[in-house]
């Protein structure tokens, strides 16, 4: 069992994953106590350390083909805790540190302490949370023990929530409310779950569950129901369809920076947590009824979700409901993904792929409704004809983004519908990549609502100047997904480190 | 590697270079505002690369790393030069039309991207290259069809072309995916997937995919509807270089992918019923138009139908020699198409006394399509002449021929109606389109060799008569059809787009349930009981799923 | 039956009080306690499979028992910031619902449409 | 049946008895208060399982100073319960609940009734460093050794909740006095007991910390009581909320972690690893974070309690 030890004891560079933790911690303390403009300052001065942190986990798993591990205070699992980094925890990372970066650029301006003001609520809670919620991402993509990610999961709720109502309009507060009751009904299936796990096994460490499942020649009736309830749980906290309820009001009404994150990475931290467990936790547990139903939620979600999105009067409501549909995407990868087949890995890549492609578009396309919102006044998609002249920025990258969405080349979302076509071809459940088509059909259709009048020729009342940066950093985010659709082999030889059926060989 | 093919690799990078390169300086406000005046310019290396390859130099360019892979055949030679040579006889045209017009700078940049997907498709030879730079060639194509913001016409023409754009991406990445899979060795090389597809388990789902993509492209009947639409809407510029080298893409889709190797009757019989059944169709529609610019559409329906019919029997007989004939009738499309459609601009603009010339030199052209002797069409009929055969699918071709000049001498009428009042075309309009005439006379001519074709037997007497024939017959209907004319049925434009459109907007119905059913799932205790019972499914099915 | 045993089967029972009336009842400070309740019967679970790993000496495994006082924790402040917005959104729109679209219309507005 | 078992039966039919009622009751006013009576129920549950220093959080916290929050809000909310009233959901989906809540809860009953007995434990591995980390209580080590990572987040959780409150004030009203603005000053057995109960709070909270170490006790629970005695003062009005905006106030809520965050670091320096305590310095090093977690959290339950500041600064 050399996997088996090597998961167990610190690897070199390990410490890096402790780094990439209490770093965002250290600036969220300090932010508060220092509290006024210093609270953006500080988070502008660590996010290229978040960033440096992040490449170097990257690097470091990239260039040694071992996920990296870190036990904390010397307690080895199952009595400690270990933070691990595969390579999916580390794209995951850098995609976290880049995205927020860019969403905190976006904000720079629109939550600044006005000078000779000592200190006001909304900058000092947006960097606050910004910090706290990229500590809390960290600790998701790193942690190893599922009672420590049920903390992050709840320090990532905790943080999320009153980004949602920052600006205190009473529809912001009762979509907040209503994130916070449902995500808080998750995390409870979820810790329900822990703990029948724990009584099983004695552990809740990652691997050494995976090692505990696998031994078992049956499963026990405690681990099935487990499964169940946690599995609901994290999809509450995803908003996959049917479990939406809560990510369009909150999403739509949120602010732009907001916006982009929690849509880029926060409902990617749950979805994160469900691959960690059928993938790493109970592969064996993972039969087809399991994965086809998750499998058919994602596809109801993508035409729910894409229809939805057609028929929305609001340029916000509409990118949220997209949301919803890219997220049905990733479920996708479930039933192609799992097992050792020789398609698996491919799906396994267009599911991470489908991932990090969504959080650049999507934060893009939110940040170019933030500059249309905030030149407009109103996101109203009827009114929106002739703007692709005055923000030609921000139109454009609303178009790359929904570019990727479509699954268009050259974009990271083409690449992952690619691979994911491709898997469920190979495996002969051809029911998914159908439903891919259709999605990439209706997201044309309702990328078209939105540019195509854009780019009319029409006066446009403006209510603000144009902010030529806010409308780049949304283009660089674009840009990103559509790099994606060029990344090298190398990139996706980066994903498959930790793949618990790719690393088999290893055992 | 030796000097000259140095030379050809950077021409056929520089294919796509060039227009990349103006598409960035286009983020300079002052260069985007001058960039109608270098459109000719664009398209100019590719059509150097072109006449490398054609001297014989086999010109190819492979860099996996950067997932970039270009070569360039004869087949692919011969319309990367015509499409290159219409572009930009077609961008001096532009030039001037677009003078003094809003949109100039956005026209120019979609002009130029959908320039780089129209010469890409001839020359990339990896799967995922030629996806890229066929959306490339169809969808910023929309900026060039909606040029006027305000009018209706263009407004729904572009949406409709759009959908049908969408749906043959989506048709192609299925199709694509498929013959991806069935390349047991990974590669995404064209020439690989197709060698393997005869064998592949999903050969015949990926092959109606990829041929469904590209029918839609190339407008063969159910699938036509939008070209009539399209070309009516879109200013003379872009319905002609969309016309002539726009929808090749689409023949040079079918000329790769189709896997000419191995004897498909089944499937090439299928090609060659809905081909003819396109070329018939598309002219009687035709002939019931007024609109000179519709009259062109549909005859594009019709030959592209011929197109695919030759490519069919071409399958149907494993005979691979289809594609470089296939290559040589489109070029003289190309050519012939993208001028006629210049002609119809400068008619506009010319006035009827001083029309003579032009409708003469349209006229040679218009029967071209149809085969008139010594013109580029005929030599284009010749070269399909082989695979088509004798039997029954030769005299179809040969009605088809009797069907287009029909179609053609419609289609001068309606153009002769059109003249303006007191008016001359501006050289800067008059200069392209005569150039452009000139060459759909001449080049086909220059060409003919390095399609297999001799130009003696061209010329042979026994040839001319074959060529004649249609032609005679098919004014003899004219004159018939003239005095008929206004029984025809009133059919608009795009026949069958008007009851799709109403089917779609009936499928709106659908729409709102699925609103109605999502208002009633966001509801607390409906989102909570459908937490808790897929708690208990998942939980049910961990248990007793495995 | 052991005291652990009564504990575990409280502990179940409670979590389907609690999630019957997460799911019924349809004001948000009902939900909060409903929530609460909840909590409070998975943390009983916890305290049973302590008890159940009850060894060396120990009355019970003391690594559930931390997790439950973390949990407790997690739980009181879940419910602070959920009353807290609660209030504020009862503030600004003299109503508590969590249905849709509902805090938008004007508060006297009364009926649903 | 002994008497203990039917007195365990009869504790667990009065515990579900209240949940029962604080889910049924028809005001919310009954249902908070069948709330706070629930909780205290269930430390004595928590007791028989032979866990007291979950007994004394879910006493102090779970019932005490969450009780003071709900009672609060009930309050305010009393307008609002008739219109919610009016969106209960009707019969078919009440009894789909019903019926789904039953079978979840059957099936974590089989559940239990099926856990092997003894079950799967970590209590050895915990026993066995108690002796090099200078603690004799488990759950302490626990806390502040062995998963002392998930302590600290945890502590940061409820200071992102604090800045959550907080970020639900007005503009106006940022950096004032914490807490909704208060009526007149209570006159009698509030005020008395206000006076009285604090001394005797903070000895008894001291005395929780100090024995934690080696007996039920430690942080959370000592830090409850003081947070307790911090909320009758500040309902008795004997003093006002401290300001938000104060440097001091923020320095007590993240002492606890910032603590931690230092020792961690130390660690690896000095033992090489983070979070890990050199050898010999275990013990000081615990009642040090102890110290300063159990400042933090008098420091942050209060402000959760009495929410965001309803008046600007002066």
């Amino acid at each position: 069992m050399l996997a088996m030890a090597l998961a167990l004891a610190t690897t070199g560079g390990g410490y890096l994953l402790v780094l990439a933790v209490i770093v965002p911690v250290i600036g969220m303390l300090l932010s508060l106590v220092v509290g006024g403009r210093h609270a953006e300052r500080i988070a502008f001065a660590l996010m290229p350390a978040g960033l440096g942190l992040a490449l170097a986990i990257a690097i470091e798993v990239w260039v040694t083909g071992q996920p990296l591990v870190y036990i904390l205070g010397g307690w080895p699992p199952p009595l400690g805790i270990a933070l691990r980094a595969d390579g999916f925890s580390a794209v995951m990372l850098v995609t976290a540190a880049l995205v927020i970066a860019a969403a905190g650029y976006f904000a720079r301006g629109g939550f600044a302490t006005p000078p000779g003001v000592a200190e006001k609520r909304a900058p000092l809670a947006f960097w606050t949370l910004l910090q706290g919620l990229w500590a809390a991402l960290a600790v998701v993509f790193l942690g190893g023990d599922l009672f420590n990610l049920y903390v992050a999961l709840e320090l990532l709720t905790f943080a999320a929530v009153p980004l949602v109502c920052l600006d205190g309009r009473p529809e912001t507060l009762a979509a907040a409310l209503r994130y916070l009751l449902f995500a808080l009904f998750g995390s409870v299936l979820y810790l329900l779950g822990a703990a029948l796990l724990y009584g099983t096994y004695g552990t809740l460490d990652i691997v050494l569950l995976a090692d505990r499942t696998a031994a078992e020649p049956l499963v026990a009736p405690a681990v099935g129901f487990a499964a169940g309830l946690m599995t609901a749980g994290l999809l509450a906290k995803t908003a996959l369809f049917p479990l939406h309820l809560w990510l369009p009001p909150a999403h739509a009404n949120a602010p732009p920076p907001a916006s982009a994150v929690l849509s880029a990475l926060v409902v990617k931290a749950s979805f994160f947590l469900i691959v960690r467990l059928w993938f790493d936790v109970m592969p064996g547990l993972a039969s087809a009824a399991v994965t086809t139903l998750l499998a058919a939620l994602g596809a109801a979600a993508i035409l729910f979700g894409s229809v939805l999105a057609l028929r929305q009067a609001r340029l916000k409501l509409l990118i949220a409901y997209s949301t919803v549909a890219q997220i049905g995407y990733l479920f996708l990868m479930f039933p192609l993904a799992i097992g050792g087949h020789p398609w698996s890995a491919e799906a396994w890549s267009g599911g991470v792929m489908q991932t990090l492609s969504h959080a650049f578009a999507k934060a893009a396309m939110f940040l170019a409704a933030g500059v249309v919102y905030e030149q407009l006044g109103h996101d109203r998609i009827a009114e929106l004809r002739g703007i692709g002249r005055a923000m030609p920025m921000a139109i454009f990258a609303f178009g790359l983004g929904g570019l990727s969405l479509m699954g268009l080349p050259p974009s990271g979302g083409f690449a992952a519908k690619w691979l994911l076509m491709q898997a469920s071809v190979e495996s002969g459940q051809w029911a998914w990549a159908v439903v891919m088509l259709v999605g990439g059909l209706l997201a044309g259709g309702y990328v078209y609502r939105v540019v195509a009048p854009a780019l009319d020729r029409a006066t446009v009342a403006l209510k603000a100047p144009a902010s030529r940066r806010r409308e780049a950093v949304a283009l660089a985010l674009a840009l990103g997904a559509v790099l994606l659709g060029f990344a090298p082999p190398e990139f996706f030889d980066l994903l498959q480190i930790g793949r618990p059926v790719a690393m088999a060989a290893l055992r | 590697m030796s000097g000259t093919g140095t030379l050809g690799t950077a021409l056929l990078v520089a294919t796509l270079a060039v227009p990349l390169a103006l598409l960035l300086a286009c983020l300079s406000r002052r260069l985007r505002n001058n960039m109608p005046a270098l459109l000719v310019l664009a398209p100019l290396p590719g059509l150097a690369a072109a006449l490398l390859a054609l001297g014989g130099m086999p010109l190819a360019f492979d860099q996996p790393q950067l997932g970039i892979s270009l070569a360039l055949d004869v087949p692919g030679a011969l319309l990367l030069g015509v499409a290159a040579l219409l572009w930009s006889v077609t961008g001096a045209y532009a030039f001037t039309d677009l003078r003094g017009k809003t949109n100039a700078a956005r026209f120019s940049v979609c002009w130029l991207l959908t320039l780089t997907g129209s010469l890409g498709v001839f020359i990339v030879a990896d799967l995922l290259g030629f996806y890229l730079f066929f959306a490339l060639a169809s969808l910023p194509a929309y900026g060039l069809i909606v040029h006027d913001d305000d009018d209706p016409a263009a407004r729904r023409a572009g949406g409709v072309y759009m959908a049908f754009t969408v749906l043959s991406e989506a048709f192609l990445l299925l199709g694509f995916v498929l013959l991806a899979a069935g390349e047991s060795h990974g590669s995404l090389q064209i020439r690989d997937v197709v060698a393997a597809l005869p064998q592949s388990p999903w050969r015949d789902a990926a092959l109606v995919f990829t041929v469904a993509g590209f029918a839609l492209k190339i407008g063969t009947v159910p699938a036509h509807g939008w070209m009539p639409l399209t070309y009516a809407a879109a200013p003379i510029p872009a319905a002609s270089v969309l016309s002539g080298a726009g929808v090749k893409a689409g023949v040079i889709g079918l000329i790769r992918f189709l896997p000419f190797d191995t004897a498909m009757p089944g499937a090439g019989e299928m090609l060659v019923v809905l081909g003819f059944f396109s070329a018939f169709y598309g002219v009687a529609i035709g002939i019931t138009q007024a609109n000179p610019k519709t009259v062109l559409a549909y005859s594009s329906v019709s030959q592209m139908g011929v197109i695919a019919a030759v490519l069919g029997m071409g399958l149907a007989a494993g005979d691979h020699s289809v594609a470089l004939d296939t290559a040589f009738y489109a070029a003289t499309h190309v050519l012939a198409k993208g001028a006629l459609f210049l002609a119809v601009g400068v008619t506009a603009v010319t006035a009827a006394r001083r029309l003579r010339p032009t409708l003469l030199l349209a006229a040679v052209l218009a029967l071209g399509l149809g085969g008139l002797p010594l013109t580029g069409g005929a030599l284009a009929k010749l070269a399909v002449k082989a695979p088509l055969g004798d039997g029954v699918v030769g005299l179809l071709a040969n009605l088809s021929a009797v069907a287009t000049t029909l179609l053609m001498l419609h289609f001068l009428q309606c153009l002769a109606r059109t003249a303006a009042h007191e008016q001359q075309a501006p050289a800067g309009l008059a200069v392209p389109w005569q150039a452009m005439a000139l060459a759909s006379v001449a080049v086909p001519w220059l060409l003919y060799p390095f399609a297999g074709g001799n130009v003696a037997d061209a010329l042979a007497l026994a040839a001319l008569f074959d060529a004649l024939w249609p032609v005679l017959i098919g004014a003899a209907l004219a004159l018939a059809l003239r005095r008929w004319q206004n029984r025809l049925p009133p059919i608009p434009a795009g026949d069958i787009v008007e009851p799709a459109e109403r089917a779609f907007s009936a499928s709106y119905a659908v729409g709102s349930a699925m609103e109605r059913a999502d208002g009633w799932l966001r509801q607390w205790p409906a989102a909570g009981l459908s937490l808790l019972a897929i708690a208990v499914v998942l939980g049910a099915a961990t248990l007793f799923g495995s | 039956m052991s005291a652990a045993i009564l504990a575990g089967l409280t502990g179940a029972a409670l979590v389907g009080l609690g999630l019957y009336g997460l799911l019924t009842d349809p004001h948000p400070l009902r939900k909060i306690l409903a929530f609460n309740i909840l909590g409070s019967g998975v943390f009983l679970l916890f305290g049973i499979i302590a008890r159940k790993g009850a060894a060396a000496g120990f009355a019970a495994d003391p690594v559930p028992q931390a997790m439950v006082i973390t949990g407790i924790v997690v739980a009181f402040s879940a419910t602070a910031l959920a009353v807290t917005l609660l209030l504020r959104l009862f503030q600004e729109t003299r109503r508590a619902t969590l249905e849709p679209d509902a805090p938008a219309k004007t508060p006297d507005a009364g009926v649903d449409g | 049946m002994s008497v203990i078992q039917a007195l365990d039966i009869g504790l667990a039919l009065l515990v579900l008895a209240v949940a029962g009622w604080t889910i049924a009751a028809r005001e919310a006013f009954a249902s908070v208060v069948g709330y706070v009576a629930y909780g205290l129920l269930l430390s004595l549950v928590w007791v028989r399982l032979f866990a007291v220093d979950v007994a004394l959080t879910e006493a102090a916290i779970g019932s005490g100073v969450t009780g003071v929050l709900l009672i609060s809000a009930v309050v305010r909310l009393r307008k609002t319960e008739a219109p919610a009233a009016a969106e209960r959901p009707g019969v078919v989906l009440r009894a789909l609940a019903a019926a789904l809540c039953t079978v979840v809860a059957a099936a974590l009953a089989a559940v239990v009734l099926l856990m092997p007995d003894p079950g799967a434990t970590l209590a050895p591995e915990a026993g066995q460093h108690l002796g090099e980390l200078g603690v004799g209580n488990p759950i302490t080590a626990v806390l502040i050794a062995y998963r002392s990572f998930d302590t600290m987040l945890e502590k940061v959780v409820l200071i992102l909740a604090v800045i959550g409150v907080w970020s639900l004030a007005s503009d106006g009203n940022w950096g004032g006095v914490a807490g909704p603005r208060r009526g007149a000053r209570p006159e009698g057995a509030l005020a008395f007991l206000a006076q009285l109960l604090p001394p005797l709070g903070i000895v008894v909270a001291i005395h929780i910390v100090w024995v934690g170490a080696n007996e039920p006790g430690g942080a959370f629970q000592g830090g409850a009581i003081l947070a307790a005695m911090a909320l009758i003062v500040l309902m008795a009005r004997l003093t006002e909320a401290p300001e938000i905006r104060r440097r001091w106030l923020r320095l007590a809520l993240i002492a606890g972690p910032a603590v931690f965050l230092v020792v961690g670091i130390a660690g690896f320096a000095i033992p090489g690893s983070f979070l890990a305590y050199p050898a010999g310095w275990a013990k000081p090093l615990i009642l040090l974070i102890e110290a300063f977690m159990t400042l933090s959290i008098a420091a942050t339950l209060p402000m959760l309690v009495i929410g965001p500041p309803d008046r600007p600064p002066s």
